[in-house]
């Protein structure tokens, strides 16, 4: 065990691969000597060679093409895409592409392949380096979507990543890449995908959220048990797709008091997919508004980031509209 | 200017030095070719007659895709090819009755009736890709797949097919420049046919040729007549040679016409000059192969008639037999989205499957592809 | 007035707009001389000239962008993408650029474009002539999405998009192109953006939707009515971004059972936004689940389309489901 | 091989036929270079002590954006920059104060403080186009404001900036491949530092050169030494009056070196060799200019140090005055997503404000930037 920070933990999650699995391969832009721009692949080069831990031109279609190609020849590609907000010139290739490849060939090819890249604010970078783009993905049958927030997590979750036999988008929550550090175990562990984790227990209400809103959710949660004595269950989904649909409907029909956050805009974010889950499953159980504490629906704005994130009083304004209702 | 590479001239005369190429495989070459034709001209009428929905016409470009595949070596290589390339099924033995299975869709397609007629896929006895709508996406992947084989230390060679449509494409600018750096195992093989739907290639592009385009790339670029089947399997076969041995990749251009409609749904009057379609008539690769085979003595008058006949009512067979073959069952909706059924694609395909059952199965089956 | 399909009121709008002002222009492939696939610019370039409709290369990147900064210098080009299906490629520009140029630059440039393209089933395309994807764009602020279901509002529609100062994508349900005749004005006219319609009035529960599926939804009314006695509430969204909020908020209220149905695949769809909305905003009103109908979470396939698509037959079932809950 | 240009060597001597400019451009020139040094240090300054998120060095390369802004007319040319061209906006004469402003994200940043730093948007003096972080997407808008010139029969031309590392791009591609057709009055500028970021040019590309790569769209390809900024304003002014004059668009490449870090965050000893720095450092474009100027009689040491002196305080004093204006309002957060506010975001926006009305508006304001 050592005490790791999150992006350390995605390191050694990504070395302890590399060292079991030799057709495990790193690529992307700046992930070669200067070990990415947060240090995720910081070293891999040195000691995995340039064959297995490449530098790649500026082409994010090209990262993920020629992953996909190397995916079905008997590689696990891990193709990181510097920041998600620039995931987009790939987006043919991971919709039209890695997603549908063995659905289109009747199950002939695979895509074994992960892409990694940081999402969300907290670090002023503006419209184009602060985005949470889940909501684009999640609705992509054949893809699967991920998101640690914790350094446990996010090296156990990488590992069942690539092992996994389809294509998963591996989002990581830079806010957290070094706001903290957990025992992380040495060598091979997995976390399962497709599993929730419940974070605090509760009954009086619940709060689903994810990545970087974990720890808010954490703190409004503490809040309300300090201030109104009320206990509130924070469920971390870390998988997006698939979705724990169980966790989230048991959790919903336990409390019957449903908050929902996310950073991403509202409108047709993933938190919409939450809602509707439970208005159609759950709603009987409700007893109060199902309420959406997200990112506004404007572009990511930069000196006002810190107004635009959700933070934990907007979560405990939510909990109490909820919790009073 | 690029030249051109041309072996047999429209007349069926040798104007260049010709490969050296087993006669059981020029032969082979003649019969592939061959097949294309008759395949393609009774897909057409499939089609016609409701049939099937849609297909891709191949005529005239047919040695192009019959000349290249015939340099792969099948234990080691892949194609990565475009939905105009019956004839590198044919070549390399891909069945018939496979071909009409994934024309009609049926529930022994190998792509279990998910994909439009045309989009084939195959792992033997070839690997051949499964072909995908979104113009260009094969070209990074084709390099991605020699990038693994050079990992691996194999002697494999990808070679991957497109048109000149194709060169505008993102994944054309993204794969080349990836081959280029890495220096992969890939062959570019561009089928110009002049035509992208009904957009002609000068406004396409305004490089002088395609077959320069490599030079953004650092890729040797070669140009050779697309409707002799000797010239492009020579340019193929060096290139496929020299991306064996490490040389890196190359960019070959075949220039050919596309002597029909871009597919089943396109009327080609309302664009292209019915005297350039005369021009192009006298170029025909078929006629222009058996000349050639006629001459060196390795094909007769005969030998054509009875190879016509067989093929005409082998895919006639394979056809009949492909639509009597039931659809997919209503499970192949939900399977293979992943290897394994996550809970709610369970859900939903146990609901589906509920819903039909017991209900009149006929559900409304119109609506006619426009493209 | 004149009986005019789907497609020939689209052609009919452009030829209106591109007369009336001469900065209108139509890009795309194949939309010159051959009239685009489905005929939609037919003798558009015959008449006004091949600077003002005028075929591409092969690049829906090309396309955008060239329309983007044809717009920011005083065009109003209106963009085909040939498919749906293809306008991956130009997602970067849509999303990244488009839709966010005017908060970018602090208003100092803007993107006066319209995006045309046919999406959803019915033709047997497969995978990639059929999908439905509007979830993919009402996630983004800054754009606009638009999608009529007949010949009249197609028009009407078509006008407002190309007269609105922010980019629209303009979505056209291929199925319905030639389904039906409508009277459509001649000349100038619009409906206008953001606002949805009842197509058929009722109390006992609405359904939502949109494009192709408006007919569909109106078929399972009717058969509700003569089966049950019951009466449907048809709403037609039209605009799925800015979305008419108010609308669907008040039909919920007043029916208190509601249906969303649409093509695309469920998870994250459009549909789970609106069951969002209405589970935030009137949870207290609703008698019943809140039940979606929509494509499965899989690909689109081909051989059985028809198996896949929300027919009839599933709206009712659904529309029964919460009329008996 | 492709040829470089180059007229004045890095001793500041002229080799080569220099292209006739007026004294007060010459100078204008110098001032804008001479801004771009002191602007930038001070930037590199401004965020080691934590006043700034963010800066982009332009150390190195000011002779390539100056030597071609200088050839643009401000009544009919727009600018489509990258986020490393400094020197275009200081030779059309945008004010250091607006600079700032965006520089620190204001109130009256003219971007409203949305963008980061160095992501510049102004419509006057010249209309020089909102700088986007993705990478090359600003190529085919380039060529799609040109296309509207050519519409509106304008005489206008659209110079379009952009690195090495952008020529991998998707923008690049299409951008240049639409240019080729349409015969589009845009410009292409390169400017080859060397670098993206830590991936160096032989990674990006297996081409020759940048320039050749004009090849595949059928575009005239062009190399200057970018250290020197006589070639470029020589190659940029020959390209611009070719696209005005309606004989279409060319690619300039501008061979020069980044001689800093990517940006503020990126510590560029993990990969750049020191040597190769030592042997730029004798290239310097503003040193190499002001020998020039010095031997052209054009300028002496006294008025170097006056300008020094000046341009160091005008930019001090603008940076404190951006540091002092206060942070744009609340309701920026909602307004430009549309012309009109939709309900929705009425909505939002009064929530927004009403949830920090009356509470203690600190928030957490933590977070570094990594790149
Ligand atoms: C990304 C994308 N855009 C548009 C289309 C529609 N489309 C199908 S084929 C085609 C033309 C392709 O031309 P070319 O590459 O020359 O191939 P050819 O059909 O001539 O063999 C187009 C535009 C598509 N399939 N994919
Ligand atoms: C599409 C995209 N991918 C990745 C990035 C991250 N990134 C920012 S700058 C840069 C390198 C750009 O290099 P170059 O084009 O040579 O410009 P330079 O910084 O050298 O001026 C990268 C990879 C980005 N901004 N956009
Ligand atoms: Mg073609
Ligand atoms: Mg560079």
């Amino acid at each position: 065990m050592s005490k790791l920070t999150l992006v350390q933990a995605v390191n050694d999650g990504l070395r302890t691969k590399m060292q079991e699995d030799a057709s495990v391969l790193v690529l992307g832009e700046d992930v070669g000597p200067k070990g990415g721009v947060f240090l995720a692949t910081e070293g891999l080069t040195a000691e995995f060679g340039e064959e297995r831990c490449f530098d790649t031109p500026l082409s994010e279609d090209g990262i993920i093409g020629v992953g996909i190609g190397m995916a079905m020849n008997g590689m696990r590609p891990v193709c990181e895409i510097q920041f998600q907000d620039f995931i987009f010139p790939a987006f043919d290739q991971i919709v039209s592409e890695a997603a549908k490849m063995r659905y289109r060939s009747g199950g002939q090819y695979s895509v074994p392949m992960v892409i990694r890249t940081p999402y969300g604010g907290g670090i002023r970078g503006g419209l184009y380096h602060s985005q949470s783009g889940e909501a684009y993905f999640a609705h992509t049958a054949g893809l699967k979507v991920v998101i640690p927030s914790n350094p446990h997590d996010a090296k156990g979750l990488l590992i069942s990543a690539i092992e996994d036999p389809d294509p998963v988008l591996f989002m990581e929550p830079k806010a957290l890449y070094r706001a903290f550090r957990q025992e992380v175990p040495e060598g091979k562990y997995s976390v399962p995908l497709g599993s929730a984790q419940t974070l605090r227990e509760g009954d009086d209400a619940v709060v689903f959220c994810y990545g970087a809103m974990v720890p808010v959710c954490q703190e409004a949660a503490g809040r309300i048990a300090e201030q109104k004595g009320q206990e509130v269950r924070v469920v971390d989904l870390r998988t997006l797709l698939p979705l724990d649909e169980d966790a989230v409907l048991d959790a919903a029909k336990a409390c019957g008091r449903v908050v929902v956050v996310h950073e991403a805009p509202r409108f047709c974010g993933y938190g919409a997919e939450l809602s509707a889950l439970i208005a159609e499953h759950a709603i009987e159980y409700m007893e109060a508004p199902i309420v959406r504490v997200t990112g506004f629906d404007t572009p990511f704005p930069n000196t006002l980031e810190h107004y635009y994130l959700p933070d934990a009083r907007r979560v405990t304004d939510a909990l109490e509209r909820v919790l009073d209702f | 200017m690029t030249e051109t590479l041309q072996i047999i001239n429209p007349a069926g005369e040798k104007v260049g030095k010709a490969p050296r190429v087993k006669r059981e495989v020029l032969l082979r070459m003649y019969r592939a070719m061959a097949s294309v034709r008759h395949f393609d001209d009774r897909c057409m009428k499939l089609q016609r007659t409701g049939r099937i929905g849609f297909s891709i016409p191949n005529l005239g470009i047919e040695a192009v895709s019959v000349g290249a595949a015939a340099t792969l070596d099948p234990e080691c290589d892949w194609i990565a090819p475009s939905y105009r390339d019956f004839g590198m099924a044919f070549f390399h033995g891909i069945s018939v009755e496979k071909m009409m299975d994934t024309q009609f869709g049926n529930g022994e397609d190998h792509n279990k009736g998910r994909q439009m007629p045309v989009h084939f896929t195959f792992l033997d006895p070839i690997r051949f890709l499964s072909i995908s709508s979104p113009i260009g996406t094969h070209l990074p992947q084709a390099v991605g797949v020699a990038m693994a084989m050079q990992r691996k230390q194999e002697k494999g060679v990808c070679l991957v097919s497109f048109g000149d449509g194709g060169t505008s494409s993102l994944g054309f600018h993204s794969g080349l420049n990836f081959a280029g750096v890495y220096k992969a195992p890939v062959v570019f093989l561009c089928q110009n046919n002049q035509w992208a739907i009904s957009c002609p290639l000068e406004k396409q592009t305004a490089s002088e040729s395609i077959a320069i385009k490599g030079e953004a790339y650092g890729i040797p670029g070669v140009r050779v007549d697309g409707n002799d089947v000797l010239a492009v399997y020579r340019a193929v076969r060096d290139a496929v040679k020299k991306a064996r041995e490490g040389g890196g990749p190359t960019l070959i251009e075949a220039v050919t016409m596309r002597m029909g409609g871009h597919s089943t749904s396109d009327d080609p009057s309302r664009y292209v000059d019915q005297e350039l379609m005369e021009e192009w008539k006298l170029k025909d690769p078929l006629k222009r192969f058996r000349e050639y085979l006629f001459a060196e003595g390795l094909l007769d008058e005969a030998g054509v008639e009875a190879l016509d006949q067989e093929l005409s009512e082998q895919i006639q067979a394979a056809a009949k037999a492909a639509a009597a073959k039931p659809r997919p069952g209503l499970e192949t909706i939900f399977s293979d989205v992943y290897e394994t059924f996550p809970a709610h694609l369970q859900v939903q395909r146990d609901q589906c499957i509920q819903h039909f059952a017991g209900r009149d199965e006929s559900v409304n089956e119109e609506g006619e592809f426009p493209l």
